[in-house]
Parts: structure tokens; sequence; C-alpha cells
């Protein structure tokens, strides 16, 4: 009973506090702020045409960093937990349809996530969807066995190389032009091919391998926890 | 009056609602989980409404978009690159969420949040 | 991009949308809900394509990619689960 | 695209995710649940390409569509018989 008057009265103090915002609401219809400095200056100062990316890597590249370490600290506990405290019971073999996709589909799913992660400063994508598919690939490798796959005793190693290769892409910039992720270290080229934008294809690999090698990690602990048949 | 606009702000405050009464009333710790995962798409949406410009198209400058015209025809690229690493942020913690509740579901028999004697205070 | 065309194809395929989303809500067991949601994101990789062919930009077809083949991916991991294969 | 055209398809989709939200909120079924809000994580992708966020789009239907729903399936499956 006091349980749900609680809940009620914390919904009722939030619908309050979202309906005195209301009134003050209007439509944005122009640029404002920082939005607008990145679309003036953003194709210029990075050689990027996607700017989602320009302002992920470049701009606000600090930012990815830590937002890459608190992803890591997630991973991490997830596998230091699932290692010290078993949960038993294996996964059944699978079917037959089941097992033959996995054969046949991992690596063209991988080629789109390359494809997505190296073009991130030309069309959609980046490393965090990139990272998130090549992770999918991994995870159908996994549901068309039933033991852990061989190849995830490599993935701290890739997950420490990546993450190695992006702070020293950053320092780079710090050696040379005395500005932490500059892209500009190896010149930008000419926007729109696909060797252009400095660094941000190297710093988007180096995001979408680690991205991707936390989450197979993650589903690795998974299928170790369960053991295997 | 843009119904377009309107339409995805009321969706997103719907979902962030639906999703704190989900976690504030359910009983199993998975379906909290699953409400917390509604609260988190809601508070996506609403953060990428607040960039959207009606009429503008996506921030990519290729040949479709001139560089010079930038300013006056894109969106605004800054609450997406927020939502990209937040997206990602909230699937990692709802892993963990759920590798802890299984933990506590098999070490106390129950996936009852009110029979978790050891989680209250 | 003809406007009455834009609108009946549109409709029809949120039509198709909304009798998957009833099954979805009312079905009776769990795998009737993932057949429903099969349907719903086939048909919706169909309105991806639509809103890119709107809005004349040919890079909005990456999504559609992406959401195909991980829709695709998404219902064999429920398949494997209903067969035993996620303990 | 035709505004009309985008408000009308927003409504649907708005509709049909807050619809279903409440849904996984009273189903009995657990696995119903997790279904639904794979449900929603891609309607909401869908959203994020009507507001011309194309990467945000992407990241959305790779992340709704398959790791978060398999989490949650995993989870389900440790937890076995205890509802």
């Amino acid at each position: 009973m006091i349980r749900t008057l609680f809940v009620l009265l914390v919904l009722l103090v939030l619908a309050a506090a979202a309906t005195s915002v209301i009134p003050h609401l209007k439509m944005r219809t122009e640029l404002d702020g920082a939005g607008l400095e990145y679309a003036r200056r953003g194709l210029e100062d990075t050689g990027s045409i996607n700017l989602v990316t320009a302002v992920i890597v470049a701009y606000r590249g600090l930012d990815t960093l830590g937002e890459v370490v608190v992803l890591f600290s997630a991973a991490t506990s997830v596998m230091l937990i699932l290692s010290l405290f078993p949960l038993g019971r294996g996964p059944t073999d699978p079917s037959f349809i089941v097992a033959h996709t996995a054969r046949v589909l991992p690596a063209p799913i991988m080629l789109l996530a390359v494809y997505f992660t190296t073009h991130s400063h030309l069309s959609p994508g980046g490393g965090f969807p990139g990272g998130t598919i090549m992770a999918s690939a991994f995870l159908l490798v996994m549901l068309g066995s039933s033991s852990t796959p061989a190849g995830s005793k490599i993935l701290p190693a890739l997950e420490a190389l990546s993450g190695t290769t992006f702070g020293l892409l950053g320092l780079w910039g710090t050696m040379t032009l005395g500005q932490f992720l500059n892209n500009r270290v190896i010149g930008i080229g000419n926007p729109g091919y696909l060797v252009s934008a400095g660094i941000i294809p190297l710093v988007s690999l180096a995001i979408g391998v680690k991205v991707a090698s936390e989450f197979s990690g993650i589903f690795a602990a998974f299928r170790k926890s369960g053991g295997n048949r | 009056m843009n119904v377009f606009y309107w339409t995805v702000a009321g969706t997103a405050s719907g979902l962030i609602i639906v999703g704190l009464w989900g976690v504030l009333t359910r009983k199993n710790i998975l379906r909290i989980g699953l409400a917390f995962t509604i609260a988190d798409t809601g508070v996506n949406l609403l953060l990428v409404w607040s960039g959207y410009l009606p009429g503008r198209t996506t921030p990519i400058l290729n040949g479709d978009v001139p560089a010079a015209e930038a300013v006056s025809a894109v969106v605004d690229p800054l609450p997406q690159a927020l939502v990209l690493t937040s997206i990602v942020i909230g699937v990692a913690v709802a892993a963990l969420f759920v590798v802890v509740a299984v933990l506590a579901s098999r070490r106390l028999g129950t996936a009852d949040i009110r029979r978790m004697k050891e989680l209250k205070w | 991009m003809n406007n009455t065309l834009a609108f009946v194809s549109v409709g029809l395929m949120a039509g198709g949308i909304f009798l998957a989303f009833l099954r979805l809500l009312v079905g009776k067991t769990g795998p009737d809900r993932a057949v429903a949601l099969d349907t719903i994101t086939l048909i919706s990789t169909n309105l991806l394509v639509f809103i890119a062919l709107f809005e004349e930009r040919s890079m909005l077809m990456d999504v559609a990619i992406v959401y195909s083949v991980l829709s695709f991916l998404g219902v064999l991991a429920l398949a494997r689960y209903l067969d035993g294969g996620l303990r | 695209m035709n505004p009309s055209l985008a408000s009308a398809l927003a409504v649907f989709l708005g509709g049909m995710m807050l619809a279903a939200s409440v849904v996984v909120l009273f189903v009995r079924d657990l696995l119903s649940a997790i279904i639904i809000t794979g449900m929603i994580s891609l309607s909401a992708s869908v959203l994020f390409l009507l507001m011309d966020a194309t990467d945000v789009a992407i990241t959305e239907a790779s992340i709704g569509a398959v790791l978060a729903t398999l989490i949650f399936l995993w989870g389900k499956g440790k937890m076995g018989g205890r509802e």
C-alpha cells in the first residue's frame, strides 16, 4: 500500500516537472551553439564528410576515449563475475539449418562490418555500429556450435591492442601538433575519398575492434560459464 | 504546428514514463531490466529529438548537400554523436544487470524482488 | 516521387505491420510472437528502402542493409533459444 | 520526405511502441516480453531514420535486434523455471 502510494507520488512529481517544461518548449528551426560551429567548420577542420564521425572521433575524441573505458569496465565486470561464479548446464547441439547458416553467413557479415568501420568518414556507420556488427558475426559462430569458439582466446589481446592503438594515435597528435587526437598529423587529403580525413579511419577501426572484442568477450564468458558439451 | 516533431517528443516521454513505472512496480527482476531498457530507448529518442530540425537532412556532406550550404541544410550532429555512445553503454550496463540478476536469483532461489531481502537496506 | 504512389505504398506496408503487430500482442505462444517479429522486421526493411527513395539520398540504403541482416540474426538467436542453445 | 507522410508514419510507429511498452509490463510470459522489447528497439530505429539520424539508426538496429535481445534471452535461460 505504502509502496503503491510512493510509486504514484514519484511518477506524479516527474509528470509535474515535465508539464512545467511544456510551455517553454518551442520548435528549433536554426542551428545554434556547438552544432552550428561543427556544421560550418567540420569539413575543412577534419576532412570528414560525415559530421557525426567528425564530432565523435575528432572534436569529442577525448570523451569517446572515456566512453570506451566505461565500456571496458562494464565488460570486465561481467567476465570477472562469470569466471568467479560458473553457472553450469551446457547448451544442446544446433539443428541442421542453424549449423549451416552459421558456417556460411559470418564472412559476409564481417565484410559488412569492415565496410562500415573503415568508411566511417564517407557514409553512415563508424566504430560503434561496425563493432557491434562484428560482435554479431562472432555471435553467429557461437550460435552454430555447442562449445566456445576457438578464436575467443585472442579476444583479450585484441582488446588491449586496439585500446593502446587509440591512445597512441591520440598521443601522436600531442607530440607533433600539441593537441590530443588532432587528425591532421598525416594531412587530411581530399575529402570524399577513402584515404582522407587524416587518422579518422584508423581511430574508427580501433574503436570498432575494441567494441567488437568487448561484446564478443561478454558472449564468450556467457558460453564458458554454461560449460561446454 | 508540426505533427511529426511533437509526436516523437510525446512517444519518447511516454516510453520514459512507462519504463520508470515498470522499474518501480514490477516483481520479476528480469522484467525490471526490460523496463529499464525501454526507458533507455525513450531517453535516446528524446536526445536525438532535441537535435532534430524539420525539413533538413542527414549531416553527411556528399554531393547531395554542398558543404557551403551545410549550415542551413543539415540537422544538429552533436546530439547524434552523444546518443551513439549512449546506446552502446546502455547495452553493456544491461549485460551487467542481467548477470547480477541471474546470480542473485540462483543464490536466493527466486526471481521475485520482494524476496531478495539481502538487497534491502 | 509521385505523391499518391507514396501514400498508397506506405499505407499498405503500415497495414501489414499493423496486422503482424496484433499477432505480436495477442499471440498465444512464444514462437507465434517470434514469427510475428520476423514479419514486422521484413516489412520494415521495405519501409526503410522507401524512406531512402523518398529522401532521394542513396546512402540511407545502408541502414536497410544492416536492418535486414541483423533482424535475421535476431530471429535466428530466438530460434536457437527455443531450441535450447542459449543455456 | 513528405511532411504529412512522415507525420502519419510517426503517429503509427509511436502508438505501436507505446502500446507494446505497456504490454511488456503485463504480458505473462517473459519470453514474449523480451520479443516485444526487441520490436520496440527496431521501431525506434525507424524513428531515428525519420529524424535524419542515420548513424544512430544503424547502431540501434544492431544493438536492439541482436545484442540486447540475446543478453536477456541468455538471462532467462539461466534462470530456468524461477519466475
